[in-house]
């Protein structure tokens, strides 16, 4: 297994990328505090007044907002937000459908029935609007989007688990695994498992874009917290703010970069992976 | 004192960042503040329904609000300070009404009654000015600002200065909509509202914007002129015959759009169809105190009331929307017994006898309505369309773009439209005092804000410069009272002169008996949270 | 010698649904892989099975290593329904005495495990002494020709050329000392070059410890090395049952016969004379009436379609069984 | 009328060239029916693909020419343009018919296909033509419209061959035509060839890795090892009187239904890896009859029309005789 | 082929899902915080009007009740009247669906035929240098945020450039005398353009990889070897086999896209003002109108489960591997 990963790195470019861009965000995420120079939350005051829609400068190193907060202190604490949320919504995701996997596709019969009738269910239900009467429903946070991503994405990744299990069942060392007496407990988590996790972990790559649009989306629609600061709070705060008529390009296009490379870091991940475990594409 | 009890963690309740950025503002740095003097407060920013069913339905819930910030919009009808007087702090509407922060005066109380029935101005002034140093001595409420109205329009497509300013309402009104001159061509007025127009219906007072349309399309028997007063309009004349007694006098040769007259029998109808509370719920407030009419020929119509009321021909006269018997008749009668009310019409035709026609309406899109060249008082455009764009951001490009010529719904930052209004040359801005007013309410029936100190404290710990400067940007005039200064005549002179700032608001508690430990503010010796 | 295993009247149908407008439709084709079909293998014989590719022996072989439950019959290993065994410690009895060898030999080692590993699964699994673990695993692979074995322990599957793991597949079923083993084409995936060293190390652990053996094979002339008496199968059906030598050169039933004269040899003088059959592979969805080899049989009438004729085995020779049609027409 | 000359094929990849096909050399003359054997991976597809002008793009020609009636059709020095010879003279069937027809159409539209963009038949004759074909190969003509999956895999192996015919070519190539199917399917479609061949007076080159399949109908033979071909020769003389070892052994281990053998001769170890093959003799390490000599490239042994790459052909009889003994090919410890 | 039952039970089977979904919405929209009433509240708000709109929304009944009335209602058809509007939601819900089903086929069509020209051109400058840099573009435009890509869009080409309006389905005072006639207005399609092309910039990632992938895939099987060894030329290699072959699983995703699309078009609807479903749930939604945001939900569900099954029709059609049987 990792062999395999170290094999990815090694080979793939878009991996590594993808990988350095993560290592690059998760440092940030850690030493926010550090790096940040101002409470992304607090409203600056100056000699003037409120501290608002101010130029960058050495006090705000990419201005202010209209209600005086530090734009570049957001973006940085924007990113705790950002990988907690896919991170999670990944996590979710690649759990939910491993296990679903797992047993759908090893057990089969009614189990499998009845998981995928609900895997119907929740490839019937449209992915946003579910998301934001979800957020309505629950109240405003950032975990609804990993809730809505756990349970609407599962289907995905368990569908494909499964038939990775089915296939994985009818060879040859499964079915020796049987022969030999193993019990169905082993045969899944010694034999298959360690299989499909690739996939599990593919899924779960796949799942943080996802989130994170998801995350920016809701937000942006207004269904999102207002006392987190992710980016895409920030772009709402920056469109219900008028930045596109300020002409406040400093304040809308960096939390949106820092959303495309987050989410791209992730599609190139899962690209360097897919290409190792599909090999053929690459050939 | 080792007994005393921390004041608890507390959510000051906002609407959410969009739906209005400077009270969004003004909520976080009141926030900030009041956390300077030992409080806990974070603001929870949430949707309308939200908010409102906590303040306003779970108002007697054990956990409920303690702070939110509120909000009073300036309607034709509010130009007479009755409204807000009686309604908003009245003991009656405590429980269930609008008085939902609780205040509870017997002196207030005996106030609000009073101005209502006393019919002479400046006797009622005074009383009104009372009623307005009362709720101020007890500090009700934390009054921010009168926020200033911001409209704008295309000066090569009108000509400047031919718009209207209406006391309280800016230049947004049925005056300017009849009075201002379309130039170099133009003919149409292409106005923009921010909110989804929910119905054009003359029995339904539904959304704000919708009211913009239902005024002009149809007439009313007086209307609140550009000073703030109510004026004749369909009535020719008015004369009070007694307190309790007023005669209308329609005017003569008034036509409906379908081109039938418009007769005394169209305006009882007009009046008594409210009366159905059931059928008309709501305009029935309306029409409560109206007894019975007569017809008493030559056009004139006799209202008898069951009392006197000094804010009749604001809030009934001015109001209620006359509509042709012949066309609403049957169709209410239609509704009768089926469970749907007059709110629930969809007309295919929209009859009115008012000053623009109806032509069409296509949902979230736009409205538009045409000129009623017939009208005594016939409006100098063509014709008179609304696009319902949702966002500020898309509705100011669309004003830059000529696409709008007439900014009418203006929520956004007053300095963005000031910046565009500079680059561009050709634009006018209006700005007007607002009949309405922001405010932050407390809880009055909560310790500790049932304490006049506490609220006092916490009153004058904001500071009004900064809300005036820093939330609104300099866009809004202080406010002291529910009655605006654009309502100069009931304004009470002086009330929005008073001293803040922090460090007094920590001498206001520490003379209460508050004091401050570990960062946290505590209740004085004895006073706990719950009673 | 005692019987090891019966089968009894053994069906297997698998229902397949091929396409949308089946699955739509909640048509249910089957598939008889195992249809209806009796036989006794005793104690220390070697059975070979053949037949064309679909015709069921794989079935056969999982039905009897309980790795598919059979629609109907029963099937008794020493004597008792493998079917009924419940209990766990009775499952891992009769686990002990099966072993498997699989066809293809770069399927069926786990590619995480290392050689060591493979090769103790079973006996972990099956709870053996964990103090002989080393003795068992020189042993099996000095009988398997590994003799190396330190050279292979500790690599992975895909560090071995296919005949070694050949090797290593045979020595996985065959470390736990099995009664009975059944070897599905071990060798079809193999180089022609190794093929016979797998077959050989087979033969010798064979007499060595004595197993019963099962060598399933679509190829008539490797069975020949391996099995004195050997099974033919067609579309899920025994044809033909009796020992090799009988079977491949006195042929009783006309697709065996068609069997023997297809295959070729490395001579350069072979009969060229045309196949006694007539058709293509069978469908195996389709429902058969009467005798399912009706249709490609040149002998055939309309009799043998009509029903009539079931199919079913006679001793035609003692010890050679066939077909009941093919023995009345011949 | 095909001549192969010292054609080497590598594949490179990123990391490593793999020596697929090494100095091969050969001729097929009109009418002959020429085999190929080899174990798996010994570079028979690359070979037959290389004749077609089809391998893969990591596939470098790395020395040798192809002529097919002293045309040049392939050569490593440069590419050829003319390459029309493709399919009207020489044409092939693939291993996989199964995967070799466009599933989406129906064989009607492929067969089509080859006849009036390939071979400037109208539309009318090319059904003609098809109908004609099918009948040769033995399917009834009905079934042209049917789609590539709707036929068992003898029946895609009998479309192919008709196709590959369609255009009359001089030279049918063949690539494990019969190794995917049953052995009376195979019987039938070897029979097939066979009778095509005389009624169209075919050249065939038959790839296959089975050597009773190259007993059964062709008349030449080379046996291919990691690359090479070791030895080539009539049908007859390499099955009954094989030079290199290899052979010896291959046709050892080879059963046989009707011998009364009752044990098989195995070669030891497995072919050698195709990126550092051994110098000098490739089978070395797998030869009983190893000596120092191996290790250098052994010369060519031509012999009228016997040809073997072996130092020790001059010891033919001896190792033959030596060669039937299971013992000498016992592991080597 | 297949026949009229099969469907006939698969769609009973789509109605069955979308109960579910029916259900689990009309739930949540119940136990959301929050009130349908708090729209009404005004200062001259009375109990009255109060009681008598509780009575109208039929909000004091029980839940269960609710719920029954619901689901029978919805059976016929009829999903109610919207609170705020008054209006029966499926006239709402009529009204919006063109402009989405417009702006949704309008977007897909250009991100599709844009993605499999694109994708079958990559694929065939495979490992060039032109691949090198395409592959992390398309990435990238589908890592964007819509309603940002969006933003930056409208800033630029509305708002700075002045080429394109800036929201909308017309410009003031345009008068449609029907649906129809509006959707085949060129004024409309003015409109159209920025919001749909942002869309498809979002949406052609999908498409133009899956293209790109399958062709790769393609060109490696037998058959288009063996289309080479019969001398064909590339171009028909390409267009006609390889291309051919791998279109089956973009039509299919196609398919798929559209329901996914539609119910993803929210933002894009609020951020050009685009009066379509999404926004008309979003609305709904945020001042909780029961009946309008279940119905535009189950819309939405349906038009997605439709398009599922649409998918799973259109894979039959165009794969003759399945839509045609085995002969025996
Ligand atoms: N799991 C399964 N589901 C459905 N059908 C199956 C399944 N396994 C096997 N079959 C079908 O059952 C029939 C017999 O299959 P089986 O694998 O036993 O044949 P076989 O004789 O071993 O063939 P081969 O020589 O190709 O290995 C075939 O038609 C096959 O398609
Ligand atoms: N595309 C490729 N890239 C790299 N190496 C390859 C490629 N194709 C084949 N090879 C290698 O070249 C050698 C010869 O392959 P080839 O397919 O010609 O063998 P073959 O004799 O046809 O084998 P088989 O009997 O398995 O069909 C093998 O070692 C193989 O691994
Ligand atoms: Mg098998
Ligand atoms: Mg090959």
């Amino acid at each position: 297994m990792i062999a395999e990963i170290y094999k990815i790195f090694k080979e793939n470019n878009y991996a590594t990328i993808g990988v350095c861009i993560y290592l690059f965000f998760i440092l940030v995420a850690i030493f926010a505090d550090l790096i940040a120079t101002n409470d992304p939350l607090r409203i600056n005051f100056s000699s003037s007044g409120l501290a608002r829609n101010l130029p960058p400068s050495w006090e705000y190193f990419l201005g202010t907002t209209s209600n005086g907060r530090d734009i570049f202190s957001q973006l940085i604490y924007g990113s705790r937000n950002a990988l907690a949320v896919g991170l999670s919504a990944a996590l979710a995701v690649a759990i939910l459908g491993t296990i679903v996997g797992l047993i759908s596709g090893f057990y089969g019969g009614w189990i499998d029935n009845l998981i995928m009738r609900l895997a119907d269910i929740a490839l019937g239900l449209p992915f946003l609007p579910f998301v934001i009467v979800l957020a309505a429903f629950l109240g405003p946070s950032s975990w609804n989007v990993v809730i809505a991503i756990g349970l609407l994405l599962w289907p995905n990744a368990g569908r494909i688990i499964r038939s990775q299990v089915l296939t994985l069942r009818e060879r040859g060392y499964i079915e020796s695994a049987k022969v030999s007496g193993c019990s169905n407990f082993r045969i899944i988590f010694l034999h298959i498992a360690p299989n499909i996790l690739p996939l599990s972990f593919l899924y779960g790559s796949i799942a943080i874009g996802w989130a994170i649009l998801t995350e920016a989306s809701v937000s942006f629609l207004g269904f999102g917290p207002s006392d987190v600061i992710s980016w895409g709070y920030m772009l709402q705060d920056a469109y219900s703010s008028q930045a596109l008529s300020l002409g406040a390009y400093i304040w809308f296009i960096p939390p949106g970069i820092c959303i495309v490379l987050m989410v791209v870091a992730g599609f190139f991940i899962s690209r360097g992976y897919e290409e190792i475990l599909f090999p053929k594409i690459k050939k | 004192s080792a007994s005393a009890e921390e004041v608890r963690s507390m959510k000051l309740w906002a609407r959410e960042q969009a739906a209005g950025p400077a009270p969004h503002t003004a909520a976080l740095i009141i926030a900030q503040t009041l956390n300077e003097l030992g409080l806990d407060i974070t603001v929870n920013a949430v949707p309308w329904p939200q908010m409102a069913d906590q303040v306003w339905y779970k108002r007697l819930d054990e956990d409920t609000w303690d702070l939110t910030m509120w909000q009073m919009v300036s309607r034709p009808e509010r130009s007479d300070p009755d409204e807000f007087t009686y309604n908003l702090f009245h003991s009656s509407t405590a429980e269930k009404g609008y008085n939902f922060i609780g205040y509870v005066s017997s002196a207030y109380d005996e106030l609000a009654e009073k101005q209502r029935v006393t019919m002479d101005p400046d006797a009622r002034k005074q009383i009104v000015d009372q009623a307005q140093q009362l709720l101020a001595d007890d500090a009700a409420n934390a009054y921010l600002v009168h926020p200033l109205l911001n409209f704008a329009y295309d000066n090569t497509q009108f000509k400047d200065g031919s718009a209207i300013e209406q006391a309280g309402l800016g230049i947004k009104n049925i005056w300017t909509y009849l009075n201002i001159e379309p130039i170099n061509g133009n003919n149409d007025l292409v106005a923009q509202s921010l909110d989804e127009i929910q119905a054009i219906n003359p029995f339904f007072i539904s959304g704000g914007t919708d009211s913009w349309i239902t005024e002009i399309v149809w007439d009313r028997l007086l209307r609140i002129g550009p000073n703030g007063t109510p004026q004749p309009w369909a009535a020719e004349s008015f004369n009070w015959v007694n307190e309790q007694t007023i005669d209308v006098t329609l005017r003569s040769g008034m036509s409906w759009h379908d081109g039938q007259p418009v007769t005394t029998e169209d305006v009882i109808f007009s009046f008594e169809a409210p009366m159905d509370a059931e059928m008309v719920p709501m305009y029935s407030p309306f029409v409560k105190n109206i007894d019975s009419m007569e017809d008493m020929g030559n056009n004139v119509v006799r209202f008898n009331l069951k009392s006197s009321n000094a804010a009749f021909l604001t809030s009934t006269l001015a109001k209620i929307n006359l509509v042709p018997k012949h066309y609403y008749g049957p169709i209410i009668d239609s509704l009768k017994g089926t469970g749907n009310n007059a709110e629930t019409i969809i007309e295919e035709k929209r009859i009115g006898s008012g000053p623009f026609k109806f032509v069409d309406w296509r949902q979230r899109e736009q409205v538009i309505l045409e000129a009623n060249s017939g009208h005594f008082n016939p409006p100098k455009i063509n014709r008179w369309i609304m696009k319902e764009i949702p966002n500020v951001e898309a509705a100011l490009g669309m004003f830059r773009k000529g696409e709008v010529n007439f900014l009418t719904d203006y929520k956004g930052d007053p300095a963005v439209l000031a910046n565009i209004v500079e680059e561009d040359g050709d634009i006018t801005l209006v700005k007007s005092v607002d009949v309405g007013f922001q405010y932050m309410a407390m809880n009055h029936r909560r310790a500790p804000f049932d304490d006049v100190n506490f609220r006092r404290a916490v009153s004058l710990a904001i500071d009004r410069d900064v809300m005036v400067n820093a939330a609104w940007a300099g866009n809004a005039v202080k406010a002291g009272s529910h009655i605006s200064p654009a309502l100069s005549f009931y304004h009470k002179d002086g009330i929005t002169e008073f001293e803040t700032g922090i460090d007094l608001a920590k001498k206001i508690l520490e003379d209460a008996g508050y004091t401050v430990k570990n960062g946290r503010l505590h209740y004085p010796e004895g006073v706990s949270e719950k009673h | 010698m005692s019987t090891v295993l019966e089968f009894n009247n053994v069906s297997k149908y698998y229902d397949v649904s091929r396409n949308i407008s089946e699955i739509f439709s909640g048509k249910k084709p089957k598939v008889r892989a195992v249809d209806d079909v009796s036989f006794k293998i005793q104690q220390g014989e070697s059975v070979g099975i053949v037949g064309e590719s679909g015709c069921g022996k794989t079935t056969l072989a999982k039905l009897i290593l309980n790795l598919v439950n059979p629609t109907s019959g029963e099937i008794l290993f020493e004597g008792k329904d493998i079917s009924k065994i419940k209990d766990n410690d009775e499952l891992i009895k009769y686990k002990r005495n099966l072993q498997f060898v699989f066809q293809n030999p770069y399927d069926s080692l786990n590619p995480r495990f290392t050689i060591k590993d493979i090769l103790l699964e079973p006996l972990k699994a099956l709870n053996f002494d964990p103090n002989k673990f080393e003795t068992m695993i020189t042993d099996v692979m000095n009988l398997v020709k590994l003799k190396n074995k330190d050279e292979y322990l500790y690599k992975y599957p895909h560090e071995l050329s296919g005949g070694q793991l050949q090797r290593i597949v045979l020595a996985r079923a065959l470390i736990i000392n099995p009664k009975f083993v059944v070897a599905d084409e071990p060798v079809s995936m193999l180089d022609v070059s190794v093929r016979a060293g797998i077959l050989n190390a087979f033969n010798q652990a064979k007499s060595s410890m004595n197993f019963t053996a099962i060598y399933i094979s679509h190829d008539l002339a490797l069975v020949k090395y391996v099995c004195e008496r050997t099974i033919v199968m067609y579309l899920g059906s025994i044809v033909e049952d009796g020992p090799t030598h009988d079977v491949i050169n006195n042929p009783l039933h006309p697709y065996t016969k068609a069997l023997v004269k297809a295959v070729p040899v490395p001579h350069v003088n072979q009969s060229h004379d045309p196949l006694p059959i007539l058709g293509n592979i069978p469908d195996a969805t389709r429902e058969y009436k009467g005798c399912k080899f009706a249709d490609r049989c040149p002998k055939h009438n309309n009799e043998c379609q009509g029903g009539e004729i079931k199919m079913g085995l006679v001793e035609a020779k003692p010890g050679h069984w066939v077909d009941r049609c093919s023995y009345n027409t011949s | 009328m095909l001549e192969i000359k010292n054609l080497s094929i590598h594949y490179v990849g990123k990391e490593f060239v793999a020596k697929a096909v090494e100095n091969v050399s050969l001729k097929l003359n009109q009418g002959e029916l020429l085999g190929i054997v080899g174990e798996s991976g010994c570079g028979k597809t690359t070979l037959a693909r290389s004749i077609m002008g089809v391998n893969p793009d990591s596939a470098k020609i790395a020395s040798g020419q192809i002529y097919f009636n002293n045309n040049k059709i392939l050569d490593a020095d440069k590419k050829i343009n003319d390459l029309d010879f493709k399919w009207k003279d020489i044409a092939f069937i693939p291993q996989s018919a199964m995967n070799s027809l466009d599933p989406v159409y129906r064989i009607i539209d492929q067969m089509r296909e080859i006849l009036v963009i390939r071979g400037g038949y109208t539309k009318n004759k090319a059904d003609e033509r098809s109908e004609e074909l099918f009948n040769l190969v033995g399917i009834d003509k009905n079934r042209l419209r049917d789609f590539p999956h709707q036929f068992s895999g003898g029946m895609k192996q009998r479309v192919a061959i008709a196709m590959a015919l369609a255009l009359d070519p001089k030279i049918v190539i063949a690539d494990e035509p019969v190794t995917a199917l049953d052995v009376i399917v195979q019987r039938q479609i070897l029979d097939l060839f066979n009778e095509l061949k005389h009624k169209l007076n075919l050249s065939i080159i038959l790839v296959t890795h089975d050597v009773s399949v190259v007993a059964y109908i062709c008349q030449k033979v080379a046996v291919m090892y990691a690359g090479e071909i070791v030895e080539m020769g009539g049908v007859e003389s390499i099955l009954q009187e094989p030079y290199h070892p290899y052979t010896m052994g291959l046709n050892n281990a080879f059963p046989d239904l009707h011998s009364t053998n009752d044990f098989l001769v195995p070669i030891n170890g497995s072919p050698p890896n195709l990126i550092n093959p051994p110098t000098g003799c490739r089978f070395k390490a797998r030869c009983p009859f190893e000596i120092n000599k191996c290790n250098d490239k052994p010369d060519r042994y031509v012999n009228r029309d016997r040809e073997a790459i072996c130092w020790r052909t001059s010891d033919q009889k001896k190792l033959l005789e030596e060669s039937k003994k299971l013992e000498t090919w016992e592991i080597k410890e | 082929m297949f026949d009229f039952w099969s469907i006939v039970r698969r769609f009973l089977y789509m109605l069955f899902v979308l109960w579910i979904v029916a259900t689990i919405i009309f739930f949540m929209f119940r136990l959301m915080p929050g009130s349908p009433l708090t729209a009404f509240i005004g200062t001259t708000f009375t109990d009255e009007q109060h009681d008598l709109l509780v009575k109208r929304f039929g909000l004091d009944k029980s839940l269960f009740e609710q719920y029954t009335l619901f689901i029978v209602n919805t059976l016929k058809g009829d999903f109610g009247l919207s609170f705020t509007y008054n209006k029966p939601v499926i006239n709402m819900i009529i009204e919006a669906l063109p402009n989405s089903i417009i702006l949704t086929l309008f977007s897909l069509v250009i991100a599709y035929i844009f993605g499999v020209i694109a994708g079958a051109y990559l694929a065939w400058k495979r490992a060039t240098f032109i691949e090198g840099f395409s592959i992390p573009i398309v990435l990238t435009t589908r890592s964007a945020p819509e309603f940002w890509l969006g933003m930056i869009a409208l800033a630029f080409f509305s708002f700075q450039l002045d080429i394109f309006p800036s929201g909308g389905t017309s410009a003031a005072g345009v008068i449609y005398e029907t649906t129809l006639s509006k959707l085949t207005s060129l004024h409309f399609y003015y409109h159209l353009i920025l919001p749909s092309l942002v869309l498809a910039l979002y949406l052609q990632g999908l498409p133009l990889l899956l293209m790109r992938s399958n062709m790769l895939e393609v060109m490696q099987e037998d058959f288009v070897t063996m289309s080479k060894m019969k001398g064909l030329s590339s171009w028909r290699i390409v267009i006609y086999h390889a291309a051919r072959n791998a279109l089956l699983p973009v039509a299919t995703a196609f398919t798929l896209g559209v329901g996914f699309a539609f119910g993803g078009n929210v933002v894009i609807e609020t951020v050009f003002s685009w009066p379509g479903l999404g926004r008309l749930l979003v609305f709904a939604v945020s001042s909780s109108d029961y009946p309008l945001a279940q119905g535009a939900f189950i819309f939405l569900t349906a038009i997605l489960i439709l398009m599922n099954f649409l998918a799973d029709l259109l894979y039959l059609f165009l794969d003759p591997r399945v839509s045609y049987k085995t002969k025996n």
